[in-house]
């Protein structure tokens, strides 16, 4: 009798799992579809993609190349003031 | 002279039960096959040797500072836990009857303020918990570690191929079936009375079938602790054999003319396509499977670290020394699990057989599904990446890419390969979701 | 049948409330203004991803194993819950207000060890804390991942241009009128009914204008931890906003001819000076200040391991893996702060202005106070590095040294705007210190 | 006005109680032996920071939430605790007498859950637990930080030379009477009447002589934890010293001839017997000293992880950001047991005595074991290398070198050192396994 | 008395501590003995050590050499998209 | 009423803070610039800076100098075992 039980929850698991697995990914292709696509109508994806990463780096080099600059400076201040001595 | 006899009756050899030399062979063959066989060496040297220590007599390290003093304390100690249990000793019984229905009541029957003021007690005498206990404490029963690991293989993990053909997402949904046919499996050998498994421990056990680490350690420590150890071993071992487990099952069900087919070159896929892909699998998952979300979502979380490209500090160190640091800790922990109390029982030969079917049947499917999309799409698949969908990344791409490169030596269908192995890691992350989802 | 059922209605779809919609849509443009716009990303990743994290629906991720019990158990497990807070259901009530009831009593009334034995009850029954809540507990609410943040930034940091220049020290400290004045700002607000804030929350805010990330999330989490969240971003966001929220104050405040002002090149410090200073800076907070003692105390080991030149591997692991490592954590932990309830109020809105407000004065104050060491001094000091004692190393001296080029393209103002930079971050550290003095 | 005086009877300077100001200065002491003189940067510069910040007056970083609450809270709250702690306060007694007896309670008459009661009520007035007070207590008091760095000093260890020449485990072994001499000279101290330890003490600092700093922590920690300040300063500053303290004794027990022995060069060794040497080992102490197994488990799996060549990105972690974080957090945790309370009495003085002549005593038995075997043996052993085996690897081995090197500037002794050098470490994890296992 | 019984106790332990320490470590002196003689009799060493290098990693080039190329198959492919751009 | 008092509060707060923030960043102006005349005085920076960086280095070679040589020494050992199997 639960032996029963056990083995129909198991098989009730199996296609409930296979069922979500397969409708959560087919879900995913959907969406991954139209977001590709979504990208490339707004952004031509070459063009902006070589765009998107040269402009940052010149034109707002804040975060991390500060950081950089900060380390580099200090690095040089800090050789200057050793030379000098 | 009676510090002599304590020091001989306190030695590993007076005290090592058969069980515990039998694991400790069991550590030195993980070992040797992860050293020698180069079997998943990553995670295996570390479970190898975590699992002898956890097996060293009188040593205590894999348990906790109660369990410590159950085993080994004086008597006036066992009386006083006992009192702290609410558990009346029978005062007619030996020793060992008193260590043992210690045991039962406080992992059982003993309410957990009981079981803290017990535990308060052997901490007073001296006795500790074990350094694996400690490491499983934090870094799995936490559910933290295997997290941390999906973290840095997120960093690691390129979504291009995927991206540039979706639909191989199917291959890695259709893969999973491995899984769910194992849970099967093992609920059908339950109810045939062969093996003993609740619908939890069947779970856990058709994990394996994702051949993930990291999502079998999760699942395993939340639906089946008991059975991590064997779990764990399984997992890696098999994805340490996939080059000799799959290839048969991908001839056998492939005609050479198959095993042929050239794919059409992969699209070129831009740095925004690769930004945005994290952060829309982790918006489906929070809409549709929250509790999917712990692995996918930190999973995710690695793979924006990556591609984003401003955190690039970040994304090496998840990458190499938190991986690292949270690999050597995961897998002294998984040891702690093979205690010879656990492992060695027939059940576990169970584990490692119905792993390996799952890792089959998990193949078939892939190959079979690959198949099915060719009746259906004119764009043409070749099957033998179907099998890559298990993941094991990316050793089962690499197997794709061999069979195929031996049907046509100038077919390379590695990055084709990818994006189903890729699939494969997503695939059976859902597939954990929804088994806890259920069952945790 | 009716396990679809339950998988539709544990779904994030169906759960979804507005005010978690709304959350992950901050997450995302959290992410965006990191990504893009490179607003401090190096936090602003892990907290945007975070934030989103902590408001998936059902997946429970930001809060303890007692509130997820509280939130979706049964009633059964509720009224055992109950009993362990001391409390009663009203058997009329419906489940919901059972649950409001229930997370009211954990919350404010129940006693430590009622809390603990509902929470014990919780995890007999499945629950577990959630990722994100684990992190906060570990890395924030002990006070130890901003500190061991703190260590790493002393190790980056290089104290030569203050010691060349230990006016500069003034600079720093004027700079920190933003925190003050905006706490007072706070409490105007409240006193007038607009706002509702008490005096810690208050202070918590003010020290937003300390520019300083590690220092505002030490603060706020001993003084405000409700606030911690939207404090975190504020800082973060308007230290990346330093470029655009300066100039127009520096400009507006100083006549040309001040901008010209050319300083005196910075003397050579030695060696010795640089290993002894963080040592005086350490007794003088022990003498004088020892509740900035956490702050600035890991502070200056870290400088001291930086400058000492002995423990090199160290001075690297502390700038590198376990910044990084800390960082990561750092910032999901924050993000767990971003849940919907806490941080979608009218006084978020205030906080966001009150720290825009403080950057403002505190870059008036230093400025004005150049401009007043200047009367005093003969040395003269180009008033555009008071700006940079604000801290928000070190994009404010970087923005001191651009406006100062705009006047004079041949005058580098960086190095001497180094030495207010670096006061802002002790001036700052001083000013939490005080606030813990009297409020913690 | 009130918020001044406050502040003044809140500064360090107010409270700064002698002892305090003694331990900053000892404090800094370590610094400058550790900055200038090199003493073992690596441990004293963490150590020596440390002790400043846990002398810090009114900080209390290095004591509990609930220690802080007995110092500084008001009476109500000292009354509460007492009512927790099942304690009455003599109504006619003064603040400082309640303070007193608190603590007294609750270090040595209180329960566990009565502890826990008080100290939920010190949190939930707003006390928390010191920073050093927490890194002691996850880092020290759990022993995972002792055994983690021993992980990484096996990772380091190249066990070539050892395995070459097995022979100069003996001298390994001889050097270890070093620490017996000391615990029994403790033990002989305490009888006279001179000093006051008990066997697990005189244990605690015999283990100084292992010349290992991990080793010793890790003993200390289980044994007389009171003592750790003083022991792991003592283990790591003559560590250091090991240059100056060795060679007179080496001189002495040496002739000219004896000195210029040449050795025969090492045979190589084959990559499979370094990878089966810990194995060995750990089969070894599982069988006969399971007390050893945390120690030398931990040192075996560092140097598989080494020598197995397959896990070379964990070796490498294990040996660098792993071995240094840890190293921090452990060195700052030891300087929070120099507290002026236990570290100022007469006892330190005997424990830094008692820690040379361990030295001392390990390196003439390490001579005098040469000596002797070169008496049985036929193959030539100098017996400089004998020095070697206190351990302080490598600094012992380079001074056996150095000496040799006086005696005959052609006679490379280092690489022969190294045999004796590393067997020495085995040698006291051993001695510590038994101690721990009559004492622990 | 009770002192005694101290010094008792220290000799004791100071007489089973070395005793163990030399014990343990002959012991270990004839295993590893007994294991390099072992090693060289069934692997004559130079040889086999060379063997037992080079097979694995032309052999057997799983675990991390498999992580290796797909690090640096992924880095091709990026660097190829990134050029065709 | 309270309101006033919050309002009182908090400007006294300020008062301290600012004053507490001024007092002590110039006790450390102070303390900061005695140290520089002093370290100025006992040691003419450029020369004693240079003396102090190469003594250590060249005189007492123990700590982190030890490891290297001894790794550096394994390392040959290893080299030279390997070469001659
Ligand atoms: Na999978
Ligand atoms: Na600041
Ligand atoms: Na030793």
């Amino acid at each position: 009798m639960q032996d029963y039980e056990l083995l129909q929850d198991g098989l009730a698991l199996m296609a409930l799992g296979m069922g979500v697995v397969f409708v959560f990914l087919t879900i995913l292709v959907i969406s991954v579809t139209l977001m590709s696509k979504l990208i490339g109508r707004f952004e031509p994806a070459p063009v902006v993609a070589e765009t998107s990463k040269s402009s940052p780096q010149s034109a707002a080099p804040s975060g991390q190349n500060d950081e950089m600059m900060a380390v580099i400076s200090a690095a040089v201040h800090r050789y200057r003031s050793t030379r000098r001595r | 002279m009676d510090k002599l006899v304590t020091l001989w009756e306190g030695s590993g050899l007076y005290n090592l039960e058969l069980g515990q030399a039998a694991m400790i062979l069991v550590g030195l063959l993980l070992l040797y096959l992860a050293i020698y066989k180069k079997f998943e060496p990553l995670l295996l040297v570390p479970i190898g040797f975590g699992g002898i220590l956890a097996n060293i007599p009188e040593a205590g390290l894999a348990i906790s500072a109660l369990d410590q003093a159950i085993e080994v304390a004086r008597p006036a100690v066992l009386q006083q836990m006992a009192a702290a249990l609410g558990a009346t000793l029978d005062p007619l019984a030996n020793l060992d009857a008193w260590r043992e229905s210690l045991k039962a009541i406080a992992h059982d029957s003993a309410a957990p303020d009981q079981v803290r003021a017990a535990k308060d007690i052997a901490m007073s005498v001296g006795y500790g918990d074990g350094m694996l206990y400690s490491f499983y404490s934090v870094a799995i029963a936490s559910g933290i570690a295997p997290l941390i690991i999906f973290m840095g293989v997120g960093a690691m993990t390129d979504f291009g191929p995927l991206l540039a053909n979706p639909r191989t997402l199917f291959l890695g949904a259709a893969a999973q079936f491995g899984i769910f046919a194992t849970l099967f499996g093992a609920v059908v050998l339950s109810s045939m009375g062969i093996m003993d498994f609740s619908l939890n421990q069947a779970a856990a056990i058709g994990i394996i079938g994702g051949a993930d680490g990291p999502t079998s350690i999760y699942v395993s420590s939340v639906l089946a602790p008991e059975l991590l150890g064997a779990i764990a071993v399984a997992a890696y071992a098999y994805m340490a054999l996939v080059p000799l487990i799959q290839p048969p099952i991908m001839r056998l069900l492939t005609t050479q003319k198959e095993r042929e087919i050239k794919m059409t070159q992969l699209r070129p896929v831009s740095k925004l396509e690769k930004v945005v892909f994290p952060l829309v699998l982790l918006i489906l998952v929070a809409l549709f499977l929250p509790d999917a979300a712990p692995l996918l979502g930190m999973f995710c979380f690695g793979n924006l670290m990556r591609e984003c490209g401003v955190v690039e500090r970040l994304s090496d160190t998840a990458q190499n020394a938190l991986i690292n640091i949270v690999t050597i800790i995961l897998g002294l922990s998984v040891g702690s699990k093979l205690m010879a109390e656990s492992f060695l029982s027939f059940e576990t030969l169970g584990i490692l057989g119905l792993g390996i079917v799952a890792f089959g049947i998990g193949t078939a499917a892939g190959v079979l599904m690959a198949k099915l999309m060719n009746l259906v799409s004119k764009m043409p698949i070749n099957p033998l990446i179907g099998a890559a969908g298990v993941s094991a990344v990316p050793m089962a791409a690499r197997v794709a890419n061999k069979v195929g490169l031996e049907s046509n030596p100038h077919n390379f269908l590695l990055m084709h390969a990818m994006g189903p192995n890729v699939a494969g890691v997503i695939g059976s992350a859902v597939a954990a979701g929804v088994m806890i989802k259920y069952l945790g």
